[in-house]
């Protein structure tokens, strides 16, 4: 039937790009902050720019994207999703508007938190993006209570949680997943594992055989996946997250994916091996993905839009920040505590 | 009103709460069975396990897990056992509900309400004696409350379940067997002291259980020429300055007594206050900096009693005008 | 060669009567510990008694002795221990005086904490102990830290950790079994399994295949071990140990026990299923022992002559203890630290 | 004398502290490649993966095992890379290192350095941001110290390392790249303040960052007519009461200015004590009750500069006798 073959090739054609043209939006995103943030972090020791638009640390997640588009394509609006200190891609993917993100990043008052988050504690409640975090693996323990109140509340919303290879060490890994399970969650796990903890390669920091074998280990049904290829953890999210809609419990990914910046947006790496990040880049997701858009037949031309595309719009967010106002000094006494609160110190 | 123990009343104002809110929930070891002071008890039985929920021993997800509920919709009243378990759930406290609020540019919301027990607890030693309230008082978005009566544990508990904040619930680890009347839909704002006691010499600011004690030696010193009044702050933050400032103005001096130790303890902060407002004698009188130890000799050093209370009283009050001893 | 199996046996049972003893011991300082403590407890609501001698929360291992005694056994003075709020057992197993810890109980002067510590933080430093712990878990990094030690010092002690099987959901559960892991550090987890958490059952609150489980899944090699049968928990230890000392790294043992009495002393448990305690009690491990001792030829006498000998040690420690003076208030103020402490508030 | 950042300075002290004595190690995340602000440099080159140790992210028990290594034989130095990650190895630091020697009776020593930078660190934010000495100055068994300068940050780490206590040892997070002059086997004694300026019309007695705020302040004051005592605690707890009692008792009243949120801050036990042994005029002036935001305009509102500092200092060095404003 070769007919049905070529609608079927057109229709994942389709659906590859709209994978793709998330990641090339979250690959523009994080460009476009890194270059307004030079000089803006302290990290590392280094000097700060007071005049860098993007203040503090600026953790990039490129070369991940395809972790971030590939399980959130599976994901409602309604359904929650809790980030780390990497979350650009996450949040961008769960439907984040990219110029309330910018002007997040920016420090203005029209950021998605009004400014007073920034790149690292980014959120969007309304897109049930429930924030990344500056805490290692504290994600884990919201993700399980946004979880447990979703089955209490009868509501059909299911939970992303994603982390780091480094946060399988913390505990609240292990109390997190153990929690989901005997409660018997809507919860999916994505461990996105980039192999480094900041300078540090994760493998001789953690024993046994990494994160799905201890998923398992605490009772959790896990499966492994690679982190680059788009389709692969498009395809596993679904089947994981239809598990979990349909009432199997937590379910564990485990994305396998690379670094290719430093930590933080100033760190250069050096402590890496020679030759690592570019033989990394050879797996590049949106490069994997463009060669797999070519087979599908998709022409060059098309690849080439959604990238001008994505530039586009990145531009108009940057543009938008760059002239949006800042918060008022008055707005550092709000949104605290509703007892309590004031300018009485 | 009814006659009823420390422990059962703020049960009672938890089973309120979850008639009157379905999305009242209680969390923590062991409150299946009615926790282990009986604050919980027959909660499950008329709730249900879904609502009144048995956890693992994982202080640090009990917490974050609550975050994540009271973000989504829930109001959830986190049991701890006693806040020196709560050391286990910090970052889930300060990092996490206490910022998230604000951090989120006010997106979202964590009403919780986390009982974590203060207080010496006899025979218990340094891992269970502690009185912590002055850190949490330390910590932008946290409210901190410390019931000393039956009555106020009905009526704090009901108000701090209603609240939007997080709040810090502190009882008392010795009081849960103190009876008392309590009056029915009782509830106690949040930010209010209590007059414990009316006097002329001297005001005495304290709480939780350390009121106890404040009124006995109250008591005695009426019979030394001494007229002291008493006040029961109640919540901690936000402290009922305007109460404690009238009070101040009128008799002149502040004594602030706690069973915390005295180095850094909030007695600190309502010192320096009227110190810094008034102007006035100020004067501490909180536990040595000393860990909680196990024999009662060693316990009682820990501890204030009414005996000593009443010494520094009356030292401080026969003391000079700028609070010096005039011995 | 019946004079072979003969001497085989004859040793074999001398070494099971040793063991015998340290339990009978474990056993009779138990008892006469939650005689003196009636009306001492203030757990539960239970009103306090001013005048008992074992104040505070007092938590028996009754029942579990066979853990304590077969892994004890297989450890030197100089080897180090930690343990839990449930700690006499192993502690008087791994070479502590009944007299000074009966001390420590009746918070006198002469108790091996001079009083300070009580039952729930007995320790005996002189014999390795380490201390109880009166937080659940905490006692793991504890003993991992010792173990990296012992290592970096280059000296030739182990470390033993006992933990129960509410534990394991704890974080430092995951953290310090990773840690022991990553740097293989002379250290036997022994997580000893009496079934209950406190009011609520362990298993309910449990994900998963339970402790070993986890240990493998944290990449330790971990084994089950029935832990009412002393001979089994002393030749799984014997190997466990022989490994650790071997450099063969951290060892995981999961000894499966029952908690005969409540939570603490006061604690009627009146959460357990009926008959519940009663068929557990067919399998006390003093009772297998002694089933096992007559089996081998032992005269019953013996065993007689251990539980009498037991009795007599432990009416002398209480004698002692009764008559030992309690620690001076000036003794409150001692031992905090070096460096600003003193009578200044 | 050699010049050398804050940063140089610790890890020059700790290089010397290593190479006197075989027990002294480090311990924490990314130590081995020299610390994410280099306050690391070189050691794991000179000292070896088995003395400066990476660890995994795994607070609770980096600072268990430093505890369990003290415990037997070695003095670790625990890095925690700043104070707010600290929160997640609270149990581990208050129940088990600062108790331990007391609670067992005296048997065991716990002799480590937990390093948990505080401030507030540039574009941040509420998690990274944070200023706790005083929570640590409430726990028995504790000793704080906070290193305003690279001299006092080789000094004191020396001091600190040599110490048989739990030191909470608090670097700043801005300060890693200030350079100045670190004479050569610097030590400064623990629990000794240092006067950083002299003056006669008002003691301010501050730390960390903000010792720099207030010497810049003191210095603009002089044009306005007052004459500032700074005074630098340096050490938290315990703190050089002697120092600033009698510059107070010189000079007649005392602000103290810190960083960390004024409510409940460290400042207050300064103040409370101060009014409490001289009765004279006390006033502080702390941050604000708020998260620290990450806007700039936000995060300025967290942090205090010299020219609010200078306001206070003048409304305060002109008010009257009770301290109360004049106008
Ligand atoms: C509890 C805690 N410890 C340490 C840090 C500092 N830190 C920030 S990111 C990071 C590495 C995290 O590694 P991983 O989880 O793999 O996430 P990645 O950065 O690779 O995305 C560390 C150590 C922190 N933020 N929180
Ligand atoms: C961190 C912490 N949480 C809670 C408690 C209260 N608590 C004391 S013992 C206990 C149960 C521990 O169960 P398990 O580890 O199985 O030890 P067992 O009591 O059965 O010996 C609990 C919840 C505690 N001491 N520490
Ligand atoms: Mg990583
Ligand atoms: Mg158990």
């Amino acid at each position: 039937m070769p007919a049905n073959t070529t609608a079927a090739n057109a229709s994942s054609a389709e659906h590859l790009l709209a994978l793709y043209r998330t990641m090339a939006r979250i690959r523009a995103f994080e460009n476009a902050a890194e270059e307004t943030s030079r000089g803006g972090v302290a990290a590392f020791g280094a000097a700060t720019n007071a005049t860098a638009l993007v203040r503090g640390p600026l953790h990039l997640s490129t070369g991940q994207e395809a972790v971030a588009a590939g399980v959130c394509a599976n994901l409602a609006r309604s359904d929650y999703l809790t980030s780390t200190h990497r979350g650009h891609g996450h949040t961008l993917a769960k439907g984040a508007d990219t110029t309330a993100m910018m002007c997040e990043l920016f420090g203005r008052a029209s950021g998605t938190n009004k400014g007073k988050g920034g790149s690292m504690h980014i959120a969007d409640f309304a897109v049930g993006m429930l924030g990344a975090n500056g805490v290692v693996a504290a994600g884990i323990p919201i993700a399980v209570g946004a979880a447990h109140s979703a089955k209490i509340r009868g509501t059909s919303a299911i939970v992303t949680c994603f982390f780091g290879d480094g946060a399988i060490n913390r505990g609240p890994f292990l109390e997190g997943l153990n929690w989901a399970k005997i409660f018997e969650l809507p919860l999916l796990f994505v461990c996105e594992d980039n192999r480094y903890s900041a300078t540090t390669a994760t493998d001789v920091m953690t024993a046994g055989e990494g994160a799905a074998a201890r998923a398992r280990g605490i009772g959790l049904a896990a499966e492994t996946v690679d982190g680059n290829d788009v389709l692969a953890v498009d395809t596993a999210a679904r089947e994981l997250v239809a598990r979990v809609r349909a009432g199997g419990g937590p379910q564990f990914l485990h994305a396998l994916t690379y670094r290719v910046k430093g930590h933080v947006s100033v760190d250069a790496a050096a402590y890496r091996a020679k030759g690592e990040v570019e033989s990394a880049l050879e797996n590049d997701p949106l490069k994997l993905a463009a060669l797999r858009l070519a087979a599908l037949g998709v022409a060059a031309g098309r690849i080439a839009e959604a990238d001008a595309a994505a530039q586009t719009e990145i531009e108009a967010a940057l543009a938008a920040a760059r002239a949006a106002p800042v918060p008022e000094p008055a707005e550092a006494y709000a949104d605290i505590q509703d007892t309590g609160a004031g300018l009485w110190r | 009103m009814a006659l009823m123990s420390y422990a059962q009343a703020a049960c009672q104002a938890l089973a309120a709460a979850m008639r009157a809110d379905a999305n009242v929930i209680a969390l923590g070891e062991d409150v299946g069975h009615g926790g282990i002071f009986g604050q919980y008890r027959g909660l499950r039985e008329e709730f249900g396990a879904a609502r009144v929920i048995d956890t693992p021993i994982s202080e640090a997800t009990i917490m974050g897990a609550a975050v994540g509920m009271a973000l989504t919709g829930l109001r959830p009243v986190v049991e701890m056992r006693v806040v020196d378990f709560a050391l286990c759930a910090i970052d889930e406290i300060v990092n996490q509900a206490a910022k998230n609020r604000y951090m989120f540019g006010g997106q979202g919301r964590v009403p919780l309400v986390a009982r974590m027990p203060i207080g010496i607890w006899s025979g218990s030693a340094a891992q269970h004696s502690q009185s912590l309230e002055a850190w949490f008082a330390h910590i932008p978005g946290l409210v901190v409350v410390a019931p000393a009566t039956p009555a106020d544990n009905y009526g704090l508990l009901a108000a701090a379940i209603d609240c939007g904040d997080p709040v810090i619930y502190m009882e008392h680890k010795e009081l849960w067997g103190l009876e008392g009347e309590v009056p029915p839909q009782h509830t106690v704002a949040l930010g209010q002291a209590h007059t414990a006691r009316d006097g002329t010499d001297l005001t005495l600011v304290t709480w939780s259980g350390m009121v106890h004690t404040a009124l006995a030696a109250a008591e005695q010193a009426v019979q030394q020429g001494v007229s002291v009044e008493v006040i029961d702050l109640r919540t901690i933050w936000p402290w009922d300055r305007e109460l404690v400032f009238a009070s101040v103005a009128r008799t002149g001096r502040l004594l602030v007594a706690h069973e915390a130790v005295q180095a850094a303890g909030f007695g600190a902060e309502v010192a320096a206050t009227v110190a810094e407002e008034l102007g006035v004698p100020v004067r501490r009188f909180g536990a040595a900096r000393i860990p909680v130890g196990y024999a009662r000799s060693l316990e009682d050093v820990a501890r204030i009693s009414a005996q000593e209370l009443l010494r520094e009283l009356m030292l401080f009050a026969n003391s000079d005008s700028r609070g010096r001893s005039m011995a």
